[in-house]
Order: structure tokens, then sequence, then C-alpha cells
């Protein structure tokens, strides 16, 4: 089975360790995720606060590209990616004018039909189905799975289960056999805004994130958004500094929970990739 | 010769159009003479066939006015109306009847000033499309024959 | 459903003969003063009109509303023998009324009468021209045409029934019920559950003045269970309503209480016996517990006890009867069944009430996750002395007493993504007045409102809320919540804080109290359904004009009460009561309706055809009034040779959509038949 | 008059056409339409199709039009003035290329206009027509003229009939005056009368009964099961006696605007079950087997018997156009 | 086409019908009704390509209805007729016996009108490719032109009705057209006659045809009045959503829908 996919700048570097899970557990279930040909930036910069036209062009050319590959799913794994995509799509079927000025911008033609998943979307689609046969460790662990802001608001547009309190990846980590816990920071801001320019704000927001997790008991955060796990993982430091102690509990992707879980390799799940090592384990 | 004068039926309903037509008169304000009104219960009374009649009588143009949807007197005669508009307008069309010749409107009973600018926007733009004689020709067809 | 055969007789096209041949019409030209003859030369439309076919007489009159005017057409009624009238003047929705009396009263049936709008339609619309008089001239033809095929016709009389039937036991229900039987009428008032009192009954206090709801309350519940006119028919539901105004039948179903309650005597020994005791308390939202047989509350009335056999132990498991061991009088019935009790009703008073908002679709509040966060009404339990605490207010996790208390407003309400996006009206009062009562019982407590806008519109209102603010210190905030959680053994309360400047607010509270949503009770749309009246989209009732016929429906004779309508305060909801009681009473005040016989008829004709309706009932599907029903025409023998529709002259609001809508032509309107219609647009169009 | 045989190239049939158009008749010929040939006004030559059995109306209403304006009024209150349609001067029409069963049908029809009363504007509109009639080359299992003492080469009823011969010109056989009168105005179109006998380009219709016999049959069978039968699947509608050349029945209308107006007659079928209706809801007809029964014996027997002429001239048109394929030869047939 | 007859015969045999109505072999290439009261005689039964006729029709007909309950040969055009019928309380589910036939001309019998809704969902009416280029081809003239165009093609219209009676949904015992109080239609086959009559019957369809063509079959002169109903059938769709047959009495006008659309109410 054929899917097209869409990576992003960031599963391209700062969180490569998303990708390699993914495409791992993929491979595993056999399917075949086919990356869109000639694919640009998403427009997640400054880009769709400055400029109006341009942040939907941006997305629309890779819209119309994956198209052009007549693709007919494309998963979006990086939640800022899947945010801007979805966004544009819905704004140019409001809009046909719009769309229509777009298309003719880009010079191809545009359907905008083309239906885009996150990557719980994707997995649900895709793996919930088959996980019981797919599983063969289970991850007993207390975790606490952390959704940030991108993959549910707006919710008009972005259409997750309970945006106030998600409980999708929740439902995916018991399938693991963990035990996802009722924590109130699901959607708190990590503070990605200002994951560069300001980190004390950062270690401020996204602390409170972590400690409410690691007072609850979690033996780790389970994420599926690289900006917040650059922010829980690679700013430990100023989330430390914040709350005055020492915090080792791990932030892993969910593909790489279900990596671990399928029994692939630590390393096909970019396991060691993390700042803040993962000591999780299951026991084969 | 005389510059061409339209007859138009206007086919109102009791409750809304022809009370707003009443204010009409109170407020004073002038409109066209070529349109008279008939009243009916509800827009949801009227037939279609009447509408068709008319024309085949002479009419160069129809008015049909009812109230606004959700303010019908008897609930849902406006809404049963309006669908069959939809239908019967499709029909004219693709007969080639001229649907211009039919204005439909909602008019409540109080917008006299409304109703006003409704029959005289019609008047002026049956003006300009002249006499209904494709239909006319039609409709006097025994006149022709006895010609021959 | 009585026949109007009668009627039906006299107002069916059963009498075809072409009136137009020897119709003898009289038209009278009216100057109104100034106001036509400024504009139209009426003595060349009298003198035109003068020269139709069928018109015996026609004349012009300054005024012909007035005496001589009036006294001008009775005359000419006599002495030429008029079949007819049309009288050009102002619009008939002005003087209709006073021409048709005025034609009675000169022994012509008052429907030979049509009015020529010659005023509002053509003298005040157009300047003084030929084309004036021409088109005066054509509305005058037009309506002769249609008087031609007029025929007389004789007023509906439908006979009244005088009893109403109350639906709903709460204040509104209550203050419907005691006014109609005060002015002297039968009521059969029925309540869903074992007691009337309604939500009205779970108050603690009543905003704005503070006194205690059972104790201005009970004396009406107690009035309505002795007064001789109610019939009070408690655990019972409308199961069928047929017929319409003055004459419904209305089939209510009686729910086995399963117990005899001419021998119970109320004594309460079975419920203090009962050894299931831990069913959560529908009175008491679930913050205390009633055994399976039981009263739902001490005032309750009637105060006698039903089991409930959803959790009874015989009923589930066959074997206990504990109850009917006690029972010093033996009223326990466990073979009791429902009962379906027919009753004739005149008119119908739906006062069904309202709901509060589950706010489990709000996870972020946490309600259901938290014990301590609970809902407005709970709160009321709490507050109330009859309630679980006895009127103290203590969490219902540890019995402790809140020393920080939150209550956030419009939990559901203006929330079009979530909840619902009308104001439920009563919350920015209870919710102040819940803090007072918190700030009174708890001293020293502190409270927070998290509100959008404080809504204190009506007497006394806007003074109640300050007084929360200013005397008992409630700390109003006006945000949103964001989220609730626990914390170690608080909850914490996130929100904002929009005022002056602005920033995220944190509240670790002992006690979270939600003003959910007001919502329309379950059911009410199955149940407006079965009374055929029409729902808004939030299935609250429709009343039949949302400012001018506020608590009829647009079924007569169905009216509306209370917060079955929307969302009501009991003020409010008891003036609506007494309104809809005055309706009733109006209704009642005669012995028969009489109505316009403005109303459609399906047509007979000789054997073999009967009718030419070839019953395909879609009339029927049209019909906004359930008017069109099906008659079988059968034979001597009482054979069906064929099926038609039948139009019930009391129902029918003279709409003509079905007339409209029939193929074969086989339903008419009177006063707006085919032929009057159709003649009128033959002679507007021909004025050759 | 004796019969005058004579040639006609084909050529000279158009020019024949020709100048019948520009002495301003009005002609009437078969033109294709469709999936249907029909009798209609042609100004040119070539809209004429030769290709057809027989057109799907029949040539009737040309002299008894759908809706003939019987007279005309102007009422007021005081006086009612009308006008008689029959004053009206109608056109001279030609009847190109009816079939010698089409050619028949104008003895019974004229007949029906004559027998008790004279009809003025039936007889003054049949003044006016030239019937050319081209015999049948070709027939199908529709076709029984032979059966109704009639035939594909049939003279009767044709002011001129015209056959095709293998040579593609056409043999003209002068039958009236009036024929004769247009054979003169066109002298010179009209060459030596041919070598070639007709009979052999003549189709061969097959004679399934005996007139007579039916005729005598029929005097006893109003009572008998096979009117219901045979008309079982019939729709009640009014194709066949529309499509009837000798079909006369008709229905008086009035039709008004205002004070004027015209009364109007219009053609009407026995196959309705409104035709025989009576106010008082009781219709002597009540059932499609009895209006069935009617259309066979008022053809095959009531009309021969009463005026001597065939009721039915065999041309099939009914059978063709029934919607319900109901076979008046097979019901014939089967009696 | 065994299993039809022998079904048939069945039902004659243990009289749960008393009548066969069906397809037989008609004059030249045509078939015909055939109405069938004997067991015997259901060898007679066809069914090919040529079977167009609307056998609904004769449900309605009095004088079929007095031969008792009828079994009736259905293809799918006649199934929705039937189905029609039945939502306008024409038919009632003990009167007949659906003898369904398939494309494939195989027998499929039917325990109720319900079963009949069913397996029409998976024949749903579908205007074919020619008739929509030829509306629109009609659509696309200047109005004047369309009219005339109408004018022409109604020209031969002699008003035999044979439109209306082969239309099963034309079983009304009085048409508007006989009615003379008032006299709606102009009843002399007229260019006004006609188009009146085309067009009330055309609008006595909206809604309700189920495009089975009987009418344009049945017309001796060939006018394609079922161009009419086609376009109406479009309008339907676009206007109203999807449309078919269906027992839910919500038929399209004596039906609405508060948030209806229209472009053309000032």
């Amino acid at each position: 089975m054929k899917i097209g996919f869409y990576p992003g700048c960031s599963l391209t570097g700062s969180s490569r360790e998303y990708n390699e899970s993914l495409f791992s557990i993929s491979k595993a279930a056999g399917i075949d995720l086919v990356e869109i040909t000639d694919w640009n930036c998403c427009g997640a910069t400054a880009a769709h606060n400055l400029n109006k036209e341009l942040s939907v062009s941006l997305p629309a050319r890779n819209l119309a590209l994956a198209e052009l590959d007549e693709m007919e799913e494309l998963v979006v794994p990086c939640a800022a990616c899947y945010n801007r995509l979805l966004m544009t799509q819905h704004e140019l079927n409001e809009d046909e004018a719009l769309k229509n000025q777009i298309a003719q911008k880009l010079q191809m033609p545009l359907k905008n039909d083309i239906k885009i998943l996150n990557v719980l979307q994707y997995l649900e689609k895709y793996f919930v189905p088959r996980l019981d046969e797919l599983v063969k460790f289970p991850l007993a662990y207390d975790v606490a799975c952390y959704y940030g802001c991108l993959l549910v608001r707006p919710n008009k547009v972005m259409q997750a289960d309970r945006w106030e309190d998600p409980m999708t990846m929740d439902a995916i980590m018991q399938k693991l056999g963990a035990n996802a816990l009722d924590w109130p920071f699901k959607t708190e801001c990590c503070g990605a805004g200002f994951s560069v320019s300001k980190t004390e704000i950062v270690g401020e927001l996204s602390g409170k994130i972590v400690r409410s997790a690691v007072d609850r008991g979690a033996k780790a955060l389970v994420v599926a958004c690289p900006m917040c796990h650059s922010n829980l993982d690679m700013r430990r430091p100023a989330i430390e500094s914040y709350l005055k102690r020492k915090v080792d509990v791990p932030v892993i992707y969910i593909t790489q929970a279900i990596a671990l879980a399928m029994g692939l390799s630590p390393k096909d799940a970019g396991i060691q990739r993390h700042f803040v090592p993962v000591n999780l384990t299951v026991n084969r | 010769m005389t510059e061409f004068e339209p007859k138009i039926v206007a086919f109102v309903c009791n409750w809304c159009t022809y009370a707003g037509a009443d204010l009409t008169g109170t407020s004073r304000i002038k409109y066209a003479t070529n349109v008279k009104i008939i009243r009916f219960p509800c827009t949801g009374r009227i037939d279609f066939m009447l509408l068709l009649k008319a024309f085949g009588e002479g009419a160069d143009g129809i008015i049909v006015s009812g109230c606004h949807p959700n303010d019908c007197h008897y609930t849902s005669g406006n809404f049963h109306a309006r669908r069959r508009w939809i239908m019967f307008r499709g029909l004219l069309d693709m007969l080639g009847i001229d649907v211009r010749r039919i204005q439909y409107s909602w008019v409540s009973a109080a917008e006299g000033a409304k109703w006003a600018d409704i029959v005289n926007t019609t008047v002026n733009a049956i003006r300009d499309l002249g006499p209904y004689t494709d239909y006319a020709k039609v409709a006097g067809y025994l006149e022709k024959e006895a010609e021959v | 459903m009585p026949e109007f055969s009668g009627i039906l007789f006299l107002s069916t096209s059963l009498l075809t003969v072409k009136p137009s041949c020897m119709s003898k019409i009289g038209v009278f030209i009216c100057h109104c003063g100034e106001n036509i003859s400024a504009t139209v030369d009426v003595v060349k439309v009298a003198e035109e009109a003068g020269k139709l076919e069928g018109v015996a007489f026609s004349t012009d009159y300054k005024y012909m509303c007035s005496d001589p005017g009036q006294t001008l057409i009775k005359q000419a009624i006599k002495d030429k023998g008029l079949t007819g009238v049309v009288v050009a003047a102002c619009s008939p929705r002005m003087h209709e009324p006073t021409f048709r009396k005025a034609c009675a009263e000169a022994g012509l049936n008052p429907y030979m009468c049509e009015m020529s709008n010659l005023r509002e339609h053509c003298s005040w619309v157009h300047d003084k021209s030929d084309a004036t008089t021409q088109k005066a001239i054509d509305l005058v033809r037009t309506l002769v045409e249609k008087v031609k095929h007029n025929k007389p016709l004789y007023n509906i009389k439908v006979p009244v029934t005088k009893t109403a039937l109350v639906i709903g036991g709460g204040i509104a229900g209550i203050q419907a019920s005691l006014d109609i039987a005060n002015a002297g009428h039968k009521v059969v008032l029925i309540e869903k559950d074992p007691s009337i009192g309604g939500h009205m009954s779970q108050l603690s206090e009543t905003f704005p003045t503070l006194d205690c709801s059972q104790c201005i309350l009970t004396p009406r519940m107690v009035e309505v269970a002795q007064h001789p006119n109610i019939t009070l028919l408690t655990y019972a539901e409308l199961e069928k309503l047929e017929g319409f105004i003055g004459n419904f039948k209305a089939t209510i179903r009686k729910k086995a209480k399963s117990i005899d309650e001419k021998l119970c005597t109320g004594c309460g020994l079975c419920t203090t016996k009962c050894p299931t005791k831990k069913i959560p308390s529908e009175f008491n939202t679930g913050l205390g517990f009633r055994p399976a047989i039981y009263v739902p509350f001490p005032q309750a009335v009637p105060n006698k006890p039903v089991i409930d056999k959803l959790n009874c132990q015989y009923y589930l498991k066959g074997k206990c009867k504990v109850c009917e061991k006690l029972c010093p009088t033996g009223a326990i019935r466990f073979d009791q069944e429902d009962e379906l009790v027919e009753m004739e009703v005149g008119a119908v008073v739906a006062a069904t009430g309202f709901n509060v908002m589950e706010p489990s679709g709000f996870p972020e509040y946490g309600y259901g996750k938290y014990k301590d966060v609970i809902t407005g009404l709970q709160f009321e339990r709490l507050a109330s002395a009859s309630g679980p605490t006895l009127g103290e207010i203590r969490r219902p996790s540890d019995g402790k007493i809140p020393q920080k208390i939150v209550f956030i407003a419009c939990a559901g309400s203006r929330d079009p993504a979530k909840g619902i996006p009308y104001c439920s009206k009563i919350c920015c009062m209870y919710t102040a007045k819940h803090a007072m009562l918190y700030q009174h019982k708890v001293h020293g407590g502190e409270s927070y409102i998290f509100y959008m806008d404080i809504r204190a519109g009506g007497k006394n209102y806007e003074e109640f809320t300050r007084r929360a603010i200013v005397e008992d210190e409630v700390n109003y905030i006006r945000g949103r919540v964001s989220k609730v959680y626990e914390e170690n053994g608080k909850l914490i309360v996130k929100g904002v804080d929009t005022l002056l400047n602005a920033k995220p607010v944190e509240i670790e509270a002992d006690m979270v109290v939600l003003a959910s949503a007001a919502i329309a009770n379950p059911g009410s749309e199955e149940l407006a359904q079965r009374m055929h009246i029409s729902y808004d989209a939030y299935n609250f009732f429709s009343e039949a004009h949302p400012k001018l016929k506020p608590v009829e429906t647009n079924t007569a004779g169905i009216f509306l009460a209370g917060a079955c309508q929307a969302p009501k305060d009991i003020p409010e909801t008891v003036s609506q009561a007494s309104g809809a009681a005055a309706k009733v009473a109006i209704l009642f005040s005669q012995n028969e309706l009489s109505r316009e016989p403005v109303v459609a008829v399906v047509n007979r004709s000789p054997a073999p055809l009967y009718s030419t309706c070839v019953g395909c009932f879609m009339c029927a599907t049209a019909c906004p009034y359930q008017a069109i029903s099906e008659k079988l025409i059968t034979d001597r023998k009482g054979n069906v040779i064929k099926r038609v529709a039948k139009v019930n002259p009391g129902l029918c609001q003279g709409c003509g959509t079905c007339v409209a809508f029939c193929r074969s032509k086989s339903i008419d309107i009177d006063g707006y038949s085919n032929e009057q219609m159709y003649s009128e647009v033959m002679a507007l169009l021909n004025n050759d | 008059m004796q019969t005058e045989n004579y040639t006609i190239r084909k050529a000279s049939l158009e020019k024949l056409f020709n100048n019948l158009v520009e002495k301003g008749k009005t002609v009437y010929a078969p033109k294709a339409k469709g999936k249907v040939v029909l009798f209609e006004n042609v100004e040119r030559f070539d809209e004429i199709t030769e290709d057809y059995i027989v057109t799907t109306n029949s040539a009737k209403s040309v002299v008894f039009p759908r809706v003939e304006e019987v007279f005309s009024y102007k009422k007021t209150k005081e006086k009612t003035e009308i006008s008689d349609a029959s004053a009206n001067s109608f056109p001279d029409v030609v009847l190109w290329g009816s079939r010698p069963c089409d050619a028949a049908a104008f003895i019974p029809l004229t007949n029906t206009f004559n027998r008790d009363y004279t009809d003025i504007i039936y007889n003054k509109r049949f003044e006016k027509i030239l019937i050319l009639t081209f015999s049948c080359s070709k027939c199908d299992e529709y076709c029984f003229c032979t059966s109704v003492n009639s035939g594909t080469g049939n003279t009767a009823g044709s002011d001129i009939l015209f056959t095709k011969l293998s040579t593609g010109d056409f043999l003209a056989e002068v039958i009236t005056e009036k024929g004769k009168l247009l054979v003169e105005e066109n002298s010179s179109l009209f060459e030596a009368k041919p070598a070639e006998s007709k009979e052999q380009n003549l189709a061969n219709v097959k004679t399934y009964f005996n007139h007579e016999e039916v005729q005598s049959k029929l005097q006893n069978l109003f009572e008998n099961p096979v009117w219901d039968e045979k008309s079982r699947a019939c729709l009640g509608c009014g194709s066949c006696a529309f499509v009837c050349p000798v079909c006369s029945c008709f229905d008086i209308q009035d039709e008004s605007h205002g004070g004027n107006g015209s009364r109007l007659r219009c053609w009407d079928s026995c196959g309705f079950s409104l035709f025989t209706l009576h106010t008082s809801g009781h219709n002597p007809r009540e059932t499609q087997g009895a209006r069935w029964r009617q259309r066979i014996l008022h053809k095959f027997l009531y009309m021969p018997d009463q005026s001597k002429v065939a009721g039915c001239v065999g041309c099939g048109r009914c059978s063709r156009a029934c919607p319900a394929d109901i076979n008046i030869l097979d019901t014939v047939t089967s009696l | 086409m065994n299993e039809l007859i022998k079904k048939a015969a069945e039902l004659l045999e243990s009289n749960v019908v008393q009548i066969v109505i069906g397809y037989g072999k008609g004059s030249a290439e045509r078939t015909r009704t055939i109405f069938i009261t004997e067991a015997s005689g259901c060898d007679q039964l066809i069914f090919d390509s040529r079977c167009i006729q609307n056998l609904a029709v004769y449900l309605t007909k009095a004088e079929i209805k007095k031969l008792g309950k009828p079994a009736i040969v259905a293809p799918v055009p006649v199934l929705r007729s039937i189905l029609q019928l039945a939502s306008e309380n024409q038919l009632t589910e003990d009167g007949l016996v659906v003898l369904g036939v398939t494309p494939e001309s195989t027998l499929i019998e039917f325990e109720s009108f319900a079963a009949i809704e069913t397996y029409l969902a998976s024949h749903k009416i579908e205007i074919d490719e020619k008739y929509q280029k030829i509306i629109e081809g009609i659509k696309s003239m200047p109005v004047e032109e369309r009219f005339a165009y109408w004018v022409k093609e109604l020209e031969p219209c002699f008003k035999c009705y044979a439109c209306r009676a082969a239309c099963p949904l034309c079983y009304c015992t009085r048409c508007t057209v006989e009615n003379n109080q008032p006299q709606w239609i102009k009843s002399a086959s007229h260019p006004l006659g006609n188009l009146e009559w085309h067009v009330m019957r055309a609008m006595h369809h909206a809604g309700r045809c189920t495009d089975c063509d009987a009418c344009y079959e049945a017309c001796p002169m060939g006018i394609p009045i079922h161009l009419l109903t086609k376009s109406m059938l479009q309008d339907v769709t676009e206007n109203f959503g999807p449309y078919g047959p269906s027992l839910n009495k919500d038929n399209t006008l004596s039906s609405f829908k508060p948030e209806d659309k229209e472009s053309f109410i000032k």
C-alpha cells in the first residue's frame, strides 16, 4: 500500500528520530510512504503572520504537487506542517476565488480534495485496527500523553476528538500496554513560539507541563509534534532551572512508542537521538 | 403610437404582501398603475396554472409575492410555494417561457416601500422587455386561423 | 371526533349551480370623502360597473361605511333583490367585516359580499389620471366576477369541552391549573414524576428575595391536590393527543405505582424498611439516596410512595416483598400495570419545563471526574434546608466545608462551539444567589464567579447582583475558565481576568459550581410531535408569534406555560402560566366556537365516482395543521368503495396550500375557490 | 368521367409540385419528423419523403381539422353578435402523396358530414382540395385494405393516382375533373401513357377476412367476451380515433375572452371514458371493452348498414399508433 | 425466464393471485401486455429489451382491478412506479405480487415495498447522457428560439392523451384537463391548448416522475415530451438533492425545507 508523505523541515533535521520511527513502523506494517516530489516549506514560519498570499501559496504548492503525484492521502507527521496544510486546504475550499487565484500563481491545477492525515489519524486508520497483532511487547509504563496546540486548534478545522481533553493518543498508548495518565496539561502551551528567542519562557511553560506529568507519576511523556518534543526534551536545562530540580523523565514520539512495542530495535526507533536519555525498555 | 403599457397581475398573500401594499397606500407612496392585485389567503394557495392562464389572457408580466420565510401566517404555506416556484420556473425556462416576466418577492406587512419598489422595477423591466408577443401569438391562434 | 356533516354539506361544492347566469350584483363605489374621488373618477367607475353583465345596481356615495352608506346598501339589497355585493372602497382588511355585517342585516349571506380596494391599492398610490380610473374599473370588474362565483357560507360552529389538560406539575403547570380551576373550569393535571413541584421544589432560596422556595411553593401544591376542579394524575404521561381546539381526545398513560392509592395512608413505613436504600435520589440530584419504594421528598404531593421497578428487589430478583408484609393497609400491588385512560379535553396547556445540561461535554471542567465539581442545581440541594446536608455547604467528596469556592457562569450557555448558542437567562441570577448563600453560610469563605456578562434585567435583579458584589464581597471575575484540575487535594481553576490589566488567573478552590445551561427536557421533541405543535432548533416548544402570541402555539387550543417554551425564571413562568390560563378561560367562556368558514373542502360527486379525489393524500403531507384525514366511502353493506381525503373544518385554517397542490382539483377552499380566483384572473385581464 | 392515363417523369413531378406552390396552393405532403412521417404543410419538394407506407396521422385534417371554429361571438350586456365561421374563405389545399386508403377514406367521411345534415364548413373545405394519391409499392403486416374492398392501386377518392414504374417515372391515372383540370394546366408535364402495366408495381396486401362476413357476424356479437379480452390492455387514449382517416366524432367547446369568444368543434374519441359520461355520473359505456366494441361495430356494422359505406379503409394506422399494441385486424379476424 | 414462468404458474395454481400481468408477443416486432388467468397460459410470458411498456399503469385501472389480485412482471422502471404508487397510497402490499426482473432478466421476488426500495437504492434513476446533451442544447438556445422550438414540437399534438394514459402516475379519475369549472386547460389541441396541457402534465409529475419514458413511447406523434419531465428531474436533484421514488411520504412538492435555496425571489 502506498500513501503520500510530506516530511517538512523538522523531520529531516531536529526530529529525525520521528521520521525514522515513523518509517520503520510503517515498513514493518507493510505501508510504503511516498514522499512528495519537490516539496517545499509549509509556511509555518513567520510567513503566515506576515503575508497572507504567501502563507497559503506555500502549503498550496505542496498540495498541488501531491495531486500531481496522484496521492489520495497525505501523511503529515509534523503538527505545524499539518496545521498549515489543513488550514490552507480549508481556506481555499471556503473561498473559490482565492483558490483559483492561487492555482494560477502556482501554474498548477488544484482540486484541493486530498485527505490530509496527521500522525494520530494515520495511526488510528492503519495501525490501531492491527495493534493487537503488531504489538509484541507491551510497553507497561505510566505515561502522560501531551498533544500541544497545533493538533487540536482551531478545532473548527482540526476536528480533534475532544479539543480540551483529547484522548486519541491515550487510547493508542493503552493499546500498547501502557497506562495513560489522566492529567490536565495535555493541551497547555509549551512555549514553542519562543523556543529560540526566549528560552526562559519555554522553561516556565514547559516546566509546568513536565512537573505535572512527573508529579502524577509519569515514566514518560508521549508527543506527536516536533515542536513539543524539542521544547520538552531539548529545552530540559531551561525547564530544570525553572523547576529548580532535576527531572529525567524522557519524552518520546508516539511512533517511537509503537516501534518499541512492536519489538523494533531502539536504533530503528531513533531512541538514541534524544537529549534526555530514554531508559524505557520492553521485556523481551 | 402610444407607449407600451404592460399589463401586470400581482398574486399576493393576504397577510403580508396585501397588507404591505395597504401600507404603501397609507404611506401615500406612488407607483405605476400597471399592476393590479389579486388577493389570496397564502402564497401556498397560488396555483401555477393561474400564472400560466394570466399569460394566456394577455398579461405581459406577473408578480408573485408573500410572507418572508418563517413569517407565513400559516407557518409553512410560503415554504411550499417556494418549492413550487423553483420547479415551475425551471419548467417554464425549459419551455422558453420568459421567466424574466415573473417577479417573485417576499414583502412583509411592514414593507410598504419595498412593495412600491417591486412594482416599479417590475413595470420598468417588463416595459424594457416589451409586450409578450411570442405568447400572444400562440394564444391568438384562432384569430390567426380566421384570417385565412 | 365529532362529525360536521351538516356544515360540510353546506360548504361543499355539491351546490354547483352556476350563479353567474342568474346573479344580480350591486356595486357600491365609495368616495371615502376625497380619498378616492380626488384621483379616481368614481362616477365613471360606477357607470362602467353598471354595464357589466350580472350587475343589477351600481352607484357611488361619499362614505359607504357611514350609517347612510350602509343603509344605501341594505336598501338596494332589499329593493333590487341583490344576490351579491361589491363594495369598492378601502382595504377589506379594514372594513370587510363592516360591510359583510351590513349585508347580513339586509338578509344577504355575508360571504356574498366582497370588497374592491380602490383606496390603498389605487387612489392613494396613483395620481389622478385616466389610467387610475381605468385601473379602478378593472379592480371592480374583477371583484364582480369573483362575487358571481361566491356562494353562501355559514360560520363553522365547534362545540367546546370545558376541561383543560395541563401537562407538567411544575410551578407553571400548578399556576395554570389553579387559575383555570378558579375560573370555574375542570382541569386534569398530569405529572410524569411521582410528585408535583418540579424544579422549583428542588430550589433552596429564590432570587431576588431569598425567600425559601419550598415555603412559597408547598401551599400551592397542596391547593392543587385539594381543589375540587382539579384532577391530579402523577406518575402519568401523555400518550396520544387527537382532535382539535375544543375537542381534543387525550390518551394518558398512568404508570404503575405498584400501590393502591386509595388504601395507602402515606405512613411511610415501607420506605423506611425497604432493604434497597442506596439508590441515588433524583430529587437530590444524586447527592443523596432513596429506597426503591419511595416518596421523592418530604413535602411531596401526593405524599404516597411509588415502587421504582428498575431497582426494586422483587421486580429484579422476584423475592423480597418486605413492604407488602409491613404495609398496615395492604396497599402494595406488585401486579399493578400501566393504565391507559382516554379523556375529552377542550384545551391543552403544555408546561413541561426544562432541564439542565450534563456538563460532561466539557472535560476541561472535570465534571464527573472530580466529585467536588458540581452543577448549580446540585448546589441548590446543598444549600437547601431539606437537602442532603440539611442546608450546610459541604463537599460531596469528604464533607468538608469549602473555604474557597468558584462559580463558573455560562457553563454551556452562549457557547456555539460545544454548548448551546442561546443565553440560559437564569444563571446570572442564581449564580449570584449561590455565591450570596455561600457567603451567608460559610463565614470567612471566599467565593469567585467567572462570568461573561452579568445579565440582571428584571425587577430588583440588578440591585441583587450588586448586593452580592458589594455587601457579600463576592469576587466577580470577567473571563472564562480554561481548565479545572486536581492537584494535591485542591481544584486548580485556570482562567483569565479580561478586565484592566488582563491576565491569567489560577485559583486553588475547594469546590467548583458550574452554572450549566438550561436545555429542553429530554423527549420534548416527541411530545411536541405527539401534540402536533412545532418546536425550535433546541426542542423548546414554539409560540405562535414571538411577540403577539407568546402563549399560543400554532395549533389552536394548545397553549404554552413556562420553561418548555424557553428558559425562564419563576416570576416570568408564573405570569406566562396565568396568561395561558386566561386564554383557556376565554376559550371556555363560550359553549361553541364560531369560525370563519374559509376552509378547504374535498368535493363529492355522484356515484360511481363519489369524489374525484383519488386518495394520494399528498394534501395531507402538505397540510400545516394535520387537518386532512382519510375518509372511507362505503356502500350500504359497509364495503369500502373508495378512500378519499377529508378536511376537518375544526382544524383547517384556510391557507389553501392543499388546493394548489391537488392534481385532480378535488379539494377546494371556500371563499377563495378555484372558480373565484380563476375568474378574477380572467376578468382582470379582459378589459376590452 | 372516363379515366385518362399519362406518364409523368420523375423530374416533371417536381415541376408539377412547384407550379402548385407558385399558384399559391397550400400543399400537404408526407414529411419525415423524428420517428414518424406526418402530413404537413410543405413548401419545398425536397421536404417530401417517399419512404413511408402510410403517414402516422391521416389526411382527414385538411377537411376536418383538429380544431374548427364554428362561429365567433361578441357579447355585451345588451346584445350578442354572432359571426359564422363558414363565411371564411378556406385555403386551396393540395393533398400530395396520400395513399389509396387515404383517398378512399374521404368517401365515408364526406358521407358522415352529409348524411342527415349538410355540414357547410366541411363541404366548403372539401370543394377546395385536390387529392393526388400515390399507390403503394410496399406494405406491412398492419395493412389490410384488400380485406375492406380496397387495394394498393385503388383509384376511389383520388383526383389523380400516381404509380411509380420500374423506370422511376410515374403512371398518372386521372380520375376526376379536378384532376383533368390540373393536367390541362400543366399539360407539358404529362406524356403519353406508359406501356408498363400498373399492377406489377403494386404491393401485394394479403386478404385476411371477408368484409361482408364480418358485417353479418357482428349482427349478433353485441354481448361477447371478445370485446373485453381484446381490449384488456387498452389504456383509453384517443390515438386510434385521431389517426383514423374515417373517425369523425367531435366535441363542442366554447372559448371566451371576456365578452368575446368562439365555439369550436374539436376531435373527440369513443375511446375516452368521458365520451359518453352523463352529468348524472352514469356512463352507458362503463368499460374500455364497451368502448372498443363501439369502435368496431361502428366501423364494420353500423356504417355499412346505415350508409352503405365502409367505416374502415384498412390503413392499419390505429394498430400502429396504439401504445398498447391493440390490433384491429387481430380483433376482427378473431371474431 | 423459465423461473418467471414457473413462479407465475405457481401463483395462479395456488390461487395466490388471479391474474398475471406480463409481456407477451405482439404485432410485428412489438411486445404486448398480456393478462394471464390460467397457469397453462404462463408460457406466453417473454422478457427482452423490447419490453418497454410500463405495466404498472394497469395496477390502478378499474377494469384490471376487477379481475382479482394481480402478479406483475416488473423490470426496474416498473418497480420504481410501483414504489411511487405505494407512497401515494394507490397500492397495498397484500394487494399484489411483484415479480421483479433484473436487467439481466433474472427473477427477483419482493416480500415488501421496503424491499423494493432497498433494491432500487442500487438502481438509481440516471438521465442518460444523450438526453442530458439534448436538454443542455435546448436550454442553451435564446429564450425566443426555445419557445419557438417547443411550439413547433408540440404542434402535432392532437390531445389523444396517450401520454397520460400510458403513465402509471396518471391514475386520477378526473384529470385537471377534464375539469371545466373552471376550464383550467383549453381542451382544443391548438398551440395554447397544447402548451397548457403539457406544462400542467409536467408540473403534476414534478418530484413524482420516475423517468420511465412511457409517455414518450406512447405518443403516436413522437413528441419528445419526456424531455420536460427529465429536465424537471434534474431540477429536483439540483435543488432538493438526490431523487428517487420512496415510501417516505415527503413528495418534493408536498414537503419543504426551511433552508431550501433559490436565487430569484426578491
